[in-house]
């Protein structure tokens, strides 16, 4: 567990790395994807306890005894609404990197900061 | 009288001013001097005393003759003694000391000053260039006879007459305001328009009004 | 008492006053020529001047303001004289010294300046506002320290009633401002010549660079009125200083020799010095002079 | 009653059936969309009025048919109700805004935008944390894809930043949620407790706070934000900038309960700061969206600074800070950004456009004047509660950078305004086309400022009705704006007579005499106003509203009515000055002192203990005790009106700048609202006298101020300039004879305010007559006007022998009295400074009767008239007065004494027609007298001995035996005293008009150097974001 | 100086050049050739001085001389240039350029002599002669006593003496016999 959350700590740190550093829009896009990546493992990492099940009530776990056979299933859960939310958030940037590109042919963030001040 | 002739009469009386441009004529006064009697005899001799006693020249220096008024208010020759004092503006002044020749461009000015000079006053013209253009009767540009021009109450004649003369043309000129001869503002006001064609004559770019209130 | 009485005196006082002013003018020429080494013009020239011009036949006036300048000025030398109580203890010469005090003396000074400024600006010549412009700014020079050596006599007597001044003073000699106050006097001494615009700070007249500043267009009466009031209004200030700072006078001839010698004052200074530029006068009277004066308060009021 | 659940389920339905229904034409979609926003509001409309007013309770909805938390619940209390029925208010409009962009945009516009509304009514409503983290996300990412309608460069990179920033805060926020899940089992906001967490666990709340923080757009880390703001089409950019952070802010009020006090203090400060330097950093902005986005900004943080610092405070008056600022920023935020849509004007000097267009110009005024938080608005009542609020928690720090911030928020925002009435002449005009789609919801927003402005006024505060006047004669006015302008002013003029009669019984004479320079006062200056041709649209609402705020001023009974009355003073005043030709600079200044001088009187009232008695505050006062801040704080801000020294600079430009007939009113009436005002706050140190001696040094102030302002008076070349500097240099007088504290001084000061009203006045009049002739007011251009205009010129002469001080006019009462009273109290220095003033006095006096009358006439003006009848009559009368008082000086001296006793034992005796005090005495009946007799005498002499006189003209001068070149060159007027000047040397130089100058460029400066943050580079921002949570989380201590 | 004379000489032809004096030259140049010389010598040769500009009338050769009258400071010499021009189309170029105080000589020379300075400022207006309606004065053709005659009212009964015959003699007798006092011209 601890290496898990460790690991997802690490992806956030590199994706935001990736995030500051890159100048090319899809980088920038794969370094969120990355940050986001990290964070669905340290939320699953959180709900983890090490030597239990997932949280599928079938033949292996038992009704009565349920909680405490099965890891908690609310991590799990978040993490897949926030899965479905980040792909839709990636997907979003996605398309506006396709539109920047089509308008003004640059990928480098570089070209769209005449917005300041 | 009817009333449009008075009228009629009042805008003969004004000047023309014809050498003023359209402009300029509302800037200046366009009324004809007049002659002003004396008032009653005591009265007058009274003030003549008074006028004679307090000679005010005019601060105005016209020509070389302008130089013997300097030592006048020395203390060698003291001027003051005799109540006459110089004077900055001509609005306060009585005498005017045409100081020897005249040239056009001056003799303008001297009009001008004369007429804005209030009355009684008085005029001594200083030097021969006054009475006949002395040296320079042939010159292009100076004037010959200032009588012509302006009414002239002394003459001194000298070319340059000292101060001494012109101590003397003061006292002629007292003795003369004293039994009241010295009328020239009015000989000026009823020969107006003599005096007038005279000064035209030779002053041809004349840009002022005919009388210099 | 009875007004008319009142007026009777007031213009008894006044007629003596402007003789005698006029008289310490003709005077004064005949000490500055003097000074010249020359014999000058008899003691009642400015009698005679008067009346000539006087009796002018004619006169030019540039419109209402003009003609009513000179009277102001006159009017103003009048007032500053009538307010002033001349002779201590004397009814003829109380004056209307009871409708105001000092300040009101003070102020009334300025009503004949701000209304012969008035004339001479219609007038319409350009040296007339130049010489009021440079006389209008040496006053509000010399007033300073006048104003300070003022109110450092205010302090000391507790009062701005000019009676009550003049009757401190009374007994010894060594009751006077001039002993008891000295900076005040000196103070106020100095913005005298100011006032009394003799040289070194006779900018405002000039007669060398704005040919008499603002009188330049007056004549005939008007210059007459503005003699007369010159008479007067010299005369009223010397008896205002004399009343502050050499004791009043109880009579007549005490308050001729008293007023002569303060003019004396102002006249040998004038006839012996050169004239300032306008902006050197000011700065010098914002100088030394109102440092003095601030000293005499500081002196009277705290020590 | 509909559950409120269908608020979410019906948009999401008609969300995912309208593109069925599209394919059967986009008006039948449009119907359904805009029924289903209509729908909403309606729905939480009614739950509102329920629960506000019914008191219904609090609706709990316990979704998959669990109770909390088991299942995700919402909540709808009357909190929720008023940020939803606003929200979707907003919502709502904005559509109808956007209507034409719907009509062509693809049907997923619309979706989106119902999608948007889910996300804001979920997220308001929902108690669960995850549940918030799922609505916020739909409402991100409907927004950006939102911002996507308008594909310009610009708005799609701006996007690409948001996303990119949205998305960081949004990992914060679910990391917080997972840890704070991890620490406590639980993600329901109910049953989440402080106690819940160890030290490690105030992580979780941090980052989940910090998230929330974030998207409230922290400085500096909002970079993002601001480029959105610019970017971005203007109704979705309202949707953006007012339902999404209106949703947010909600989201950070839920969160509250569970952060631990040192955050929220952080926080708290945080928004300050934000607060602070977005203003600051807007000074230099130049573009309109930006602009507002800078403020936005600026309010946001102003929100989360006063949501944290009223949090202990009864509801009622937090709802009324927080919901005032709320309110009032949000609405006017959109109703502004909607207006920038409908300009379409980026750089703020292309704004002059809407000069021509009136509707819109009056709505842009009211929601600028909402959001820079001026009475009548909500901004106003909430910054005064917040600002007496934090006062009293001893919060100064706090309240300084607040004040400085919203000082910098009404400049730029009047910068904007004034540009966009009085810009350069030289840009195109296009006229705007005003639709109905976008002017409705603009209107309708206005309209809502006004009310709830009503509803404050009347039910919170409960005013008389007196206090509504003021605005209340605006709105009549206009109402009948048709009519011609002398109508109006005689209607006008009926309305102030009625109003003084009202007012009248007063209960004390200093305010009746106060009422009399007030009311009369400005009654005679109407008279003046009569003139104008034409219709003059909206000047006699204002000069009303002016009129009628001093009237107030004498009324008032607490502070707030007091300081309600002075602020609309101070609008309307700056709105008069600002009808000006070309006063956009000189209004500006004028409204810049101004605020500050209110600030400053704000925190000074704050600081001022309860009233006690029930009586006018000018009587009141006199009960209570002002602290020493205070009364320097009431001083400063009244001195600032009457224009003393040092913050004097607004005075000259304001009075030369305004128009003609509007000066007398600013000179000769406002500045003694100043004085009126220095005096209530001396009724109180009279009687409470603190050991720390403060009027002495404002007698030195004022004593400086009537020699610097007589200075300056004397070197002006344009005629009002003069009359204003020299209207400064005689409030200095009435300033310095407060201060003495004593009978006398105080008769003095009031003596001389009533002269000075009369005797301004009148020349002011004077002047604008002359104006009206001329058309100049460059003095030197002038000259010889006597004989043209005669009447004014004795109008001028009189009243310059007045304030001269020259006997026998009453000027010279006013000098007795003030010398004597400073020699009584032992100012001597003082006195002699003030004799010098009054020496220099003479000099600006005669320029300005020399110059214009006197010398020489020019040939332009050959043919002027004399200056109209309704410039004479207010002078004559004034005339009347004036000689009235100095022939009969009890007429004033003694009423005033017995006002001046009801403080003071007497020191003067009156007598007759003399006056004695204990130095001196002075009998002006006598002094008319004799100054007539002088003055006759020698007039008749002169006319019987005089010879013959002949009236010459004006070129019939000695010229030196020449003759004059032309009227211009004779006329010795310029730079008249030059030689002063000269005297003067270094002291002659404009060392506070420079020391000003240079506090304004190094504020603007210091702005773009800090706004150089803000590179333009999503990176950048991204950096900020990061480095923010750090120091954040340092400073917080978790 | 010589070797300067020479060097002029070498630039362009002059006509003549006098020796008055060891500080007074005189050279004559042609018309064209004034700002030429006049700008050389200003800047080369340190004649920054004009000290006067005057004219002759030479009625009979139908010309006007103009003398330009130059000063060096450093080896203070006089250099007086001479320029003869037609009399009747009597037109010179201005030195205003160099000099800017020349515009007053050319002033006079245009109301008393008639010769025309085109560019020079104010050189239309009046110096003296305020309003003068004959040929211009100085002109040797313009009889002087004739319109004194005719304008000026002669006094009569004026008469001339020769005031050294009238001295010899009416007063002075003696002195007016001695060399010493004798004068040739008055």
């Amino acid at each position: 567990m601890i290496f898990s959350l460790i690991l997802g700590f690490l992806l956030l740190i590199i994706g935001l790395y990736g995030m500051l550093t890159q100048k090319n829009l899809i980088k920038i896009v794969i370094g969120f994807s990355i940050v986001d990546t990290g964070t669905h493992i340290i939320i699953v990492s959180i709900g983890y306890l090490s030597g239990k099940t997932a949280p599928i009530l079938d033949s292996t776990v038992d009704l009565a005894n349920a909680a405490k056979q099965v890891v908690d299933p609310i991590p799990s859960a978040l993490v897949l609404t926030a899965i479905v939310i980040g792909l839709a958030v990636t997907a979003l940037m996605l398309s506006f990197v396709i539109k920047l590109y089509q308008k003004n042919k640059s990928l480098s963030i570089d070209d769209y900061q005449e917005l300041k001040w | 009288m009817d009333k449009k002739d008075i009228k009629e009469i009042e805008k003969q009386m004004k000047l023309a001013n014809e050498g003023l441009p359209e402009k300029e004529r509302i800037l200046f006064s366009d009324v004809r001097p007049t002659t002003v009697a004396p008032l009653n005899k005591y009265l007058e001799n009274f003030l003549n005393w008074a006028r004679a006693r307090s000679l005010w020249i005019i601060g105005y220096g016209t020509g070389c003759g302008a130089m013997e008024l300097r030592p006048l208010m020395t203390s060698r020759f003291d001027m003051s003694r005799f109540g006459i004092a110089p004077r900055p503006t001509p609005r306060q002044s009585s005498v005017f000391v045409i100081g020897g020749y005249a040239s056009i461009k001056t003799i303008k000015r001297i009009v001008r000053s004369y007429e804005q000079m209030q009355g009684p006053k008085f005029v001594i013209a200083l030097g021969s260039c006054t009475i006949n253009g002395g040296m320079y009767y042939d010159s292009y540009n100076t004037i010959n006879r200032l009588d012509y021009y302006i009414p002239v109450d002394i003459y001194i004649a000298g070319c340059m007459p000292r101060p001494e003369a012109l101590i003397a043309g003061f006292n002629k000129l007292k003795e003369k305001i004293q039994t009241g001869e010295c009328e020239g503002m009015n000989k000026y006001a009823e020969n107006f328009d003599w005096y007038k064609k005279n000064q035209k004559q030779i002053i041809k770019d004349w840009n002022m009004p005919d009388y210099n209130w | 008492m009875n007004i008319w009485i009142k007026i009777l005196y007031a213009v008894i006082s006044v007629l003596v006053v402007t003789i005698y002013g006029l008289t310490l003018g003709g005077i004064v020429r005949k000490i500055y020529a003097r000074v010249h080494g020359r014999y000058g013009p008899s003691v009642w020239q400015p009698f005679l001047d008067i009346i000539k011009t006087h009796g002018k036949r004619v006169s030019i006036s540039h419109g209402y303001m003009f003609y009513l300048g000179p009277i102001f000025r006159l009017a103003g030398g009048l007032g500053t004289y009538l307010f002033i109580p001349v002779i201590f203890g004397s009814v003829v010469f109380s004056n209307f010294s009871i409708a105001g005090d000092l300040l009101l003396v003070m102020y009334f000074i300025f009503f004949g300046q701000l209304g012969m400024a008035l004339g001479a600006g219609e007038g319409g010549h350009p040296y007339s506002p130049l010489g009021i412009a440079r006389g209008l700014s040496q006053m509000t020079a010399f007033e300073v320290p006048f104003s300070l050596a003022v109110i450092a006599i205010a302090i000391q007597y507790n009062t701005f009633n000019l009676t009550t001044i003049v009757a401190a003073q009374q007994g010894s000699i060594l009751n006077w401002t001039l002993f008891t106050n000295p900076l005040a006097v000196v103070a106020a001494m100095i913005s005298l010549l100011g006032m009394n615009m003799h040289p070194p700070f006779s900018i405002v007249l000039a007669p060398q660079e704005i040919p008499i500043g603002p009188p330049i267009e007056m004549n005939s009466s008007f210059l007459a009125t503005l003699q007369t009031n010159r008479g007067l209004f010299t005369a009223a200030k010397l008896i205002l200083f004399m009343n502050l700072f050499f004791g009043g006078a109880t009579n007549l001839p005490i308050m001729i020799i008293k007023t002569f010698l303060i003019y004396m004052f102002s006249v040998f200074v004038g006839a012996s010095f050169p004239r300032f530029r306008p902006e050197q006068s000011m700065r010098f009277f914002l100088k030394w002079p109102t440092l003095i004066g601030v000293a005499s308060i500081i002196f009277i009021a705290y020590f | 009653m509909v559950n409120p659940i269908y608020i979410l389920t019906l948009s999401l339905a008609a969300g995912f059936l309208l593109t069925l229904i599209d394919k059967s034409g986009r008006k039948l979609s449009l119907t359904v969309f805009y029924g289903i926003l209509s729908l909403n509001v309606f729905i939480i409309g009614e739950w509102f009025y329920r629960l506000t007013f019914l008191n219904t309770p609090t609706v709990i909805i316990n979704t998959a048919g669990f109770s909390a938390p088991l299942s995700i619940n919402l909540q709808l209390g009357m909190q929720e109700a008023f940020v939803l029925l606003f929200a979707n208010l907003t919502a709502l409009l904005s559509a109808v805004y956007l209507f034409k962009k719907f009509k062509e945009t693809h049907i997923s516009g619309l979706i989106l935008y119902l999608i948007m509304i889910v996300g804001v009514n979920g997220l308001v409503m929902t108690r669960d944390l995850f549940n918030m983290f799922v609505f916020s996300e739909i409402l991100s990412i409907s927004t950006y894809a939102l911002i996507t309608l308008t594909e310009t460069k610009k708005s799609l990179s701006a996007g690409f930043k948001y996303m990119i920033a949205g998305g960081i805060a949004s990992t914060f926020f679910l990391l917080g949620v997972t840890f704070i899940y991890y620490f406590t089992g639980n993600l329901n906001l109910d049953f989440i407790h402080l106690g819940n967490f160890s030290n490690l666990g105030f992580i979780s709340i941090f980052l989940l706070a910090i998230a929330v923080f974030i998207e409230l757009k922290p400085f500096p880390a909002n970079g993002w934000a601001l480029d959105v703001y610019e970017a971005v089409d203007s109704g979705i950019v309202s949707v953006i900038a007012v339902v999404n952070s209106a949703a947010i802010f909600f989201v950070f009020y839920k969160i509250m309960p569970i952060l631990p006090q040192n955050f929220l203090n952080v926080f708290g400060i945080a928004g300050v700061i934000t607060f602070f330097f977005s203003n600051l950093m807007g000074l230099k902005q130049k573009n309109a969206k930006r602009l507002l986005g800078y403020s936005s900004i600026g309010q946001i943080g102003l929100l989360v600074a006063s949501l944290i610092f009223t949090m202990h405070l009864p509801r009622s008056l937090m709802y009324l800070i927080v919901g005032g600022f709320f309110f009032n920023h949000l609405i006017a935020k959109a109703g502004l950004f909607w207006i920038t849509g409908i300009v379409k004007k980026e750089n703020l000097k292309d704004w002059n456009v809407l000069k021509n267009n009136k509707p819109l110009l009056v709505l842009f005024g009211i929601l600028l004047f909402a959001l820079a938080g001026f009475p009548p608005f909500a901004g106003f009542w909430a910054k005064w509660e917040f600002v007496k609020m934090l006062v009293h928690g001893k919060m100064f720090f706090v309240v300084g950078t607040i004040l400085l911030g919203s000082l910098f928020e009404v400049i730029f925002l009047f910068r904007w305004f004034t540009l966009s009435i009085k810009g350069d002449e030289k840009t195109e005009h296009k006229n705007i086309s005003l639709e109905l789609s976008k002017m409705f919801p603009t209107t309708i927003f206005a309209g809502i400022t006004i009310l709830i402005s009503v509803l404050i006024m009347k039910f919170f505060y409960d005013f008389n009705w007196l206090h509504a006047l003021p605005v209340l004669a605006v709105l009549i006015i206009n109402v009948i704006d048709f009519l011609p302008s002398k109508i109006k002013g005689i209607l006008s003029l009926a309305a102030v007579l009625t109003y003084g009669y009202l007012i009248y019984p007063l209960e004390s004479n200093i305010q009746l005499f106060f009422g009399i320079i007030f009311i009369i006062g400005s009654a005679i200056n109407i008279i003046g106003t009569l003139n104008r041709k034409g219709k003059s649209e909206g000047f006699y609402g204002l000069l009303l509203m002016m009129i009628f705020s001093f009237g107030n001023l004498l009324v008032a009974i607490t502070y707030l009515e007091f300081f309600l009355s002075w602020e609309f003073m101070t609008i309307s005043s700056f709105l008069l000055i600002l009808r000006g030709k070309k006063a956009q600079k000189a209004s500006m200044l004028y409204l810049i002192f101004s605020t500050a001088g209110a600030y400053l009187m704000m925190v000074g009232f704050s600081l001022a203990p309860d009233l006690v008695s029930n009586s006018v505050l000018i009587l009141s006062i006199s009960n209570v005790s002002l602290p020493i801040a205070a009364t320097i704080l009431l001083s400063i801000g009244f001195m600032i009106k009457s224009g003393s020294l040092g913050v004097h600079i607004w005075l000259p430009e304001a009075h030369a700048e305004a128009e003609s007939d509007v000066s007398p009113f600013i000179s000769a009436i406002l500045l003694k609202a100043g004085v009126f005002g220095l005096l209530m706050v001396g009724i109180s140190y009279i009687k409470h006298t603190p050991s720390f001696d403060i009027f002495y040094w404002i007698g030195w102030i004022g004593v400086l101020t009537a020699i610097v302002g007589a200075f300056l008076a004397s070197f002006q070349e344009d005629a009002k300039r003069l009359l204003a500097y020299s209207s400064m240099s005689q409030v200095g007088y009435i300033v310095a004879s407060i201060a003495i504290l004593s009978h006398l001084g105080w008769l003095s000061a009031m003596y001389l305010s009533f002269n000075h009203m009369m005797f301004k006045s009148a020349l002011f009049i004077a002047i604008a007559g002359v104006y009206y002739r001329t058309h100049t007011r460059t003095m030197y251009e002038m000259g010889g006007l006597i004989k043209k205009m005669p009447l004014s010129f004795i109008s001028v002469l009189i009243m310059i022998i007045a304030v001269s001080g020259v006997p026998p006019l009453s000027g010279f009462g006013a000098k007795w009295l003030i010398y004597s009273s400073f020699i009584e109290k032992g100012w001597y220095l003082q006195a002699g400074v003030l004799f010098f003033a009054s020496g220099v006095s003479f000099l600006y006096l005669y320029r300005i009767i020399h110059t214009i009358f006197l010398g020489q006439l020019k040939y332009e003006h050959q043919n002027v008239k004399e200056a109209p009848i309704w410039f004479i009559i207010p002078q004559y009368i004034f005339i009347i007065g004036i000689m009235a008082i100095s022939m009969f000086p009890n007429l004033i001296i003694q009423p005033l004494n017995s006002i001046a006793m009801r403080y003071f034992n007497s020191s003067i005796i009156i007598d007759g027609y003399t006056i004695s005090s204990s130095l001196g005495y002075w009998n002006g009946n006598l002094v008319m007298y004799v100054t007539m007799g002088v003055f006759v005498v020698p007039l008749i002499f002169l006319m019987l001995f005089n010879g013959r006189m002949q009236k010459v003209k004006q070129f019939n001068i000695v010229y030196a035996a020449e003759r004059p070149e032309s009227p211009q060159t004779t006329h010795v007027a310029h730079n008249m005293y030059a030689h002063y000047r000269k005297a003067l040397g270094g002291w002659g130089k404009p060392r506070i008009w420079d020391f000003w100058h240079e506090v304004s460029e190094w504020s603007h400066s210091l702005a773009d150097s800090i706004r150089q943050l803000y590179t333009g580079n999503g990176q950048t921002y991204i950096l900020h974001i990061i480095m923010y949570v750090i120091v954040i989380y340092f400073i917080s201590g978790v | 100086m010589e070797y300067l004379l020479n060097k002029i000489k070498k630039m362009i032809k002059f006509e003549a050049s006098i020796k008055q004096r060891d500080d007074l030259y005189f050279i004559t140049v042609k018309k064209e050739q004034l700002e030429l010389i006049l700008s050389y010598l200003r800047d080369n040769e340190g004649f920054t001085h004009l000290a006067f500009l005057q004219a002759v009338d030479y009625l009979e050769d139908n010309k006007f001389q103009l003398t330009y009258m130059l000063y060096n400071y450093d080896i203070k010499v006089n250099l007086g240039i001479k320029v003869y021009i037609d009399r009747e189309k009597a037109e010179m170029v201005s030195i205003h350029k160099f000099w800017a105080h020349s515009w007053q000589y050319q002033r006079e020379l245009h109301e008393m002599y008639g010769i025309n300075f085109p560019g020079s400022p104010r050189v239309e207006e009046s110096f003296v002669l305020e309003g003068w309606e004959e040929i211009p004065p100085m002109r040797r053709d313009f009889n002087t006593l004739e319109y004194s005659i005719k304008t000026y009212y002669q006094r009569p009964g004026r008469s001339t003496n020769d005031p050294a015959k009238y001295m010899k003699e009416k007063m002075y007798k003696k002195y007016a016999e001695s060399p010493k006092i004798r004068r040739d011209n008055d």
